[in-house]
């Protein structure tokens, strides 16, 4: 929906700009909410990497980690035109590889305000997030090398179609998604689904507890989470406006609500408030919020935050129990939170907090149809991409690690690193080989 | 009175806490502890800088028994602890002169001899 | 002072503006203001989480991150509205209750250059980090519950009324607090003390030594905490201009001096210089200049921050021989660090700098009586109302936890979690009951 | 090059501009990007705190803090006049210091659509991160009391001058320095260098493996210094406009190429991709993109990141070989990034997208003359300019301590304390001594 | 010589230190252990995970003595250690045959007789 | 049999590693600990909380050995650890009923008689 607005929707702001020139206003939040959105990902790495037990952190972290390096690379090259560029319904062209497309006449090119090139930074920190979003499915058994080759054919052969069918003019642009609950969140969400089942459980699953290795770095990671997020969702309106505002306030808000129903339940079931599921919460309610940012008031960011609480909360308790091991829980998480707030904006959309467009509530129901519509579509083509991908990747390298990795932990393994060395028995090898 | 005094493999450990339960053992330490053995070395690198990594994780049992819960102890360990690959760890057998409960002042096999729950 | 900035006084700064429309230059400095004002609560999870010993640490952040959620969603219902709506002197009206008050004629509302709902996120976020502040005086003995109840209620009838007196146009308006140094530092240290008071010490205090469990972690909270204080005191400044440019200058040198000078009293008492006194020098500096930072110049500021350093630097040294058991020394830092900074922006305050406010140094001697008036005001209603308000809380839900509980640590009894959980010996549950 | 343009070159963009009124868009851009380099020092000290052993975490850390304390104290009193106050071409006056020169008429100074004094913050945010990043040489035996009068001298006698020469308007105006690779990393690199020979390697240099005590602090280091540096490069356009938004651009590709390249080399030599590698490579890349950030466009921005990563991979593994203790490779990463980048910079500068100024593949093969001799004028005058500094620090404190010292750590032998205290045996020491 | 080994509560230690202080008992190693014994089980939650903890910290105290020194040793950690509830610990006394202190080299009893200060 | 417990200063290990290593030592288990002495204490500083550290870190190993390996074992350790410092550790030599290895079940001097590598 938004994307669109960046080519053919006047600026329709304050600033009176010079001929030409970017508002420098909007500019400004642009780049401050890329950086803040490009935070998202090391911030996962946290959230992530704090839920793994000790022997698999930097193999967690580097999970995310390697999608800024190889997904960004891919996204300069090709991605980006394949999302934005005019093209099919389906899928866009090649106007837009390798970085053309931003100059006009030896100048860089300015539009709806802003430098075009800032959108090639933007949306490129969406879909490495979205990418790093689908590891916690897999963490614990994937070979690195087939996670590099799987994560960077995702982004170009998953992630910018669905882009495109949201945001860069094709098929879904009637279902609201104001900064990518579908795109971002929904799509990971199944892809990591699929991933965890093809993949399959990690051979201690059931018979051992796996427990975070540390907390304090789960809050770490939800705490930038949050901070990133306004960028993501603010900077989605693609100025400093009105909008943006609205965006920034319900983001704030609605996590709380979501955090503040979790507690509740948490105390009704244990009487005891987790740590982890205060930090859980706080990332549904900001997965929730995310479609509906810029369409709902700050009361209808409330409902959304407190009703995405239960479909997570009951499903993260059962989903064990399912022999699923979508290892960090993100179907649970940012599949169901993304399929509330996804449908909950049809609902809750308010024609005067957003300048027209009404929700359910306001007596359009038809609304929700299209907010379905566009979940299912998603889910289905994210699903069936997700797993061509994966065998195409298995053609290449399996994509298990063996077993004994797996039990001597992937970051010795893979990395040949620990998180946390010690020196004892640790003796230097020389060139040529020597010592003991 | 013995000490038995057991290194395991650390994933073997819960498998280990089950079958001394269920010879009925109850009171043990546990210390996480550093082996060096036969098996052979990791390599590690950190930047510049390449390390032999001799040491594996394992696991310390230290368990007080009075002479008959020897025996069984011991089956206890060797059957649940054993994965056959080089690594498994060791037993060994201490005598020891005196046992004494802190709570209680009990000494030696009133010492070791379980209460009933209901306290920690 | 300056939030009533925001309704009364012409935007008197650069950029033209079509009529109606924000400012995007100063909308995009709010919003990043904002931002970063709200990581400041995740930081000081952090800055008090690394302070307190292994048993304790997710709760001692888990009552941060409450705040979050409990008074985020308390401030959007109504906190907003009794601090800044219409009403009398004394506490604001109900007419931005449950987030009206920023729409017209169904457009959202820009005043002084700004989508007038920045100011429910941006205010939003200063009302969290006060009463998160408080949490440090009561770590290691507060039942969890009551500080929920507490702490929501502190927001709502302590925080709104005080914020409502100095900013919302209310008792203290003659008083110079830039950015909320008495609103928040000060209120919420003598909140600290009065809860540490009526709390009682812990019960190992003065027997055990309770020493930090993680001092990176404090200086992560440190280095955050100043990142986020930019947008504080020069969001403060409520527009991307020269006030917001000066209080952002001040705010970066001003607690560099005060962690040179407690450094220097480190070296000159034990010949070594603490990491912990450095990131608490860091706080205590960004406290003093709080007040300050757009009426001061950089010199004056330079000068509150050394001055600041010594009333905090002794009163942290004798604290604990007082009996005393603010377990992480929240009157010390933040009130005292506070009151230095108040008296010394009537002191301190340059009218070449800020535009006209003339303080002490520039004979205007009287300022200085007003700042310790608001002081002392704000003090003394703070202390009755934490008081009344505890005693209130203990009503429903006793404020301590059982001395069992406190000897296992509050991790593991209040939330059934450890920060750093170790798999040894956890033995998995199966939903019949099962195990061993 | 860019910082002349502060005084001299017109305000090209656009936003209309009421007379004498800063650039709302602009200044919030400065603003933020002032906020994020500062950061950047605490998140220097996550980097290199991570990669020592245990017994120096806080001693590591404490150099970056101590040079935003004293280091920042010392730039508002004079630093900053002598880079940017009207001078010889040598060194500049001291018509700045003491924070004059900021004020006109009683009014805080606009120019270039500033308020001037931002760039009081914001070139100091520079200055700390330079002296900060030397310590990494340094680490493990460096006298703390030392390292102050050094790092704040250095700031003074080296960075001062050098920012002037290029910035100031002095003797290296030719070459092409976005935002400082000379000035900051070769600058760094080259007073480490020096440093860590005049100090000599630690005792157990070679005997014993100096290993990383912590990588995910080094991954949390890595991932806010790449947030950071949008700040930081980007922020060096001094405007929210299109040469920000290219400058940025190339900031989030290039270090992701050079990551892509790294984990190959990685894969190549020993078939496992290393997290600590990862993020030296994301290090090397930023440090390579920074004086090209906007001169380049977007494909030259990936060769550089590309090229950058082999001069550092293959140094890095032979320079402990070299019986050089550069500890924590400051030389390798910033040196020799810093170097690789400030000569492609000449190669790649592209007209096209910088507006005008073409590099070595359009032609112009003398501006890699301008730049090698910019690489070498900075190293000669840095390493001379260090050593005499280190014998003027000699003079009055040892540089190093003492062996006893060394072996038990540095947190506790010069600070007092750990970095992660345990409680056992800690016994409280009353007020008169008593106790065990 | 024996050795003592105590397994005591973390909280104790202090006071256990202080007593063997008094009863000029100095040198000693201290092991940070998971004790098990008749104690009742924490459970935790993480997620959809829910565990027992049947572990607790405990932690353990080696001390080598001459045979005079024992029964001053067992008093000192028995009146230091009890709270008189579950989970106080044990102490096991085991035989040595030969004690050598590494910096000099001396045997038994001189081996663990205190030297002067001014080290460490 | 023998169980050889010695302490000894972290920055040794390795040495004594080596040392043990020459002397065809194969099999032991390490553990961190915290040794008290006749050192000197350590002050340290958090606000307003001074305490002093009576405890410096050490490394205990422990060694099962049979009779002719106790000398060389001993005597590689005496060599490679000491500094001539106060703090230098102690060894203890523990007399031992039983060994058993648990990925064969053979006992005593088998084993401890390392195998040839090619396990973990
Ligand atoms: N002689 C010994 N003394 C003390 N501990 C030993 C001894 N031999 C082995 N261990 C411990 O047992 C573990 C397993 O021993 P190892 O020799 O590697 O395998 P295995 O017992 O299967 O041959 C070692 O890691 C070490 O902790
Ligand atoms: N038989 C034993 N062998 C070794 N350690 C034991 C034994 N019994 C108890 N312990 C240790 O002593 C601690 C306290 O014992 P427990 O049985 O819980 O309480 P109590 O001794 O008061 O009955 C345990 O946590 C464990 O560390
Ligand atoms: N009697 C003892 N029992 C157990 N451990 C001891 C004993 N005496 C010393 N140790 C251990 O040996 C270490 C060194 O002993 P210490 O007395 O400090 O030095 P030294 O042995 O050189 O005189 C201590 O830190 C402690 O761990």
């Amino acid at each position: 929906m938004k994307r669109l607005a960046w080519a053919t929707v006047p600026l329709a702001l304050g600033s009176a700009l010079a001929a030409g020139g970017p508002d420098t206003g909007s500019t400004a939040w642009m780049l401050a909410s890329t950086a803040l959105v490009l935070l998202m990902t090391p911030a996962l790495a946290f959230f992530y990497g704090g839920l793994v037990g000790q022997k698999n952190v930097l193999n967690t972290m580097m999970m995310s980690f390697a999608v800024l390096a190889f997904g960004g690379v891919a996204w300069v090259l090709l991605g980006y035109s394949l999302a934005f560029a005019p093209g099919t319904a389906y899928i866009g062209g090649l106007a837009y590889a390798l970085a053309h497309g931003f100059m006009e006449k030896g100048k860089l090119l300015v539009d709806g305000g802003l430098p075009v090139i800032v959108n090639l930074g933007f949306q490129g920190t969406f879909a490495i997030i979205t990418a790093a979003l689908i590891s916690g499915a897999l963490v614990g058994r994937m070979r690195f090398s087939a996670w590099l080759v799987f994560s960077t054919l995702w982004i170009l052969f998953v992630y910018a179609p669905i882009a495109h069918w949201v945001w860069g003019g094709g098929l879904l642009s009637k279902a609201l998604d104001f900064a990518g609950g579908t795109v971002v969140h929904i799509n990971a969400a199944t892809a990591g689904l699929v991933g965890a089942l093809v993949l399959g459980a990690r051979r201690e699953f059931g018979r051992v507890a796996f427990l975070p290795h540390n907390i304090p770095f789960v809050l770490l990671g939800a705490g930038l989470l949050w901070f990133g997020w306004f960028g993501f969702n603010a900077g989605s309106a693609l100025a400093a406006n009105e909008s943006a505002a609205l965006a920034f306030v319900n983001t704030m808000f609605a996590p709380a609500m979501t955090a503040v129903v979790w507690i509740l339940l948490d105390y009704l079931k244990n009487g005891k408030a987790t740590a982890v599921g205060a930090a859980t919460a706080v990332v549904v309610g900001l997965v929730a919020i995310t479609p509906a940012a810029g369409w709902v008031g700050p009361l209808g960011a409330l409902w959304i935050g407190a009703l995405a609480a239960f479909p997570s909360y009951y499903f993260l308790l059962v989903r064990p129990k399912l022999g699923l091991d979508d290892s960090l829980d993100v179907f649970g998480a940012h599949g169901l939170g993304g399929i509330t707030g996804a449908i909950l904006t049809g609902v809750f959309a308010a024609a005067a907090w957003n300048g027209g467009t009404a929700g359910g509530l306001e007596g359009n129901w038809a609304q929700v149809g299209y907010q379905v519509l566009a979940v299912l579509v998603v889910m289905a083509y994210s699903a069936v991409g997700t797993l061509v991908l994966l065998f195409v990747t298995r053609a290449f390298v399996p994509l298990r690690v063996a077993g004994r990795d797996e039990a001597v932990g992937l970051d010795a393994a893979l990395h040949g690193e620990e998180a946390y060395p010690t020196t004892e028995g640790a003796i230097l090898v020389a060139e040529e080989g020597g010592a003991a | 009175m013995k000490l038995i005094v057991a290194i395991v493999r650390p994933e073997k450990l819960n498998d280990v806490l089950e079958a001394l339960f269920k010879a009925e053992v109850r009171g043990l330490t546990i210390t996480r502890v550093l082996g060096h053995g036969g098996g052979t070395e990791r390599v590690e690198t950190y930047r510049g800088t390449t390390v032999k990594m001799g040491l594996y994780d394992k696991v310390k049992l230290e368990i007080g028994v009075s002479e008959p819960f020897v025996k069984p102890t011991i089956e206890a360990i060797l059957s649940s602890a054993r994965t056959g690959e080089v690594g498994d760890g060791k037993i060994f057998v201490l005598p020891v002169e005196k046992v004494i409960r802190i709570r209680t002042g009990e000494e030696d096999e009133a010492a070791v001899t379980p209460v009933k729950p209901g306290g920690e």
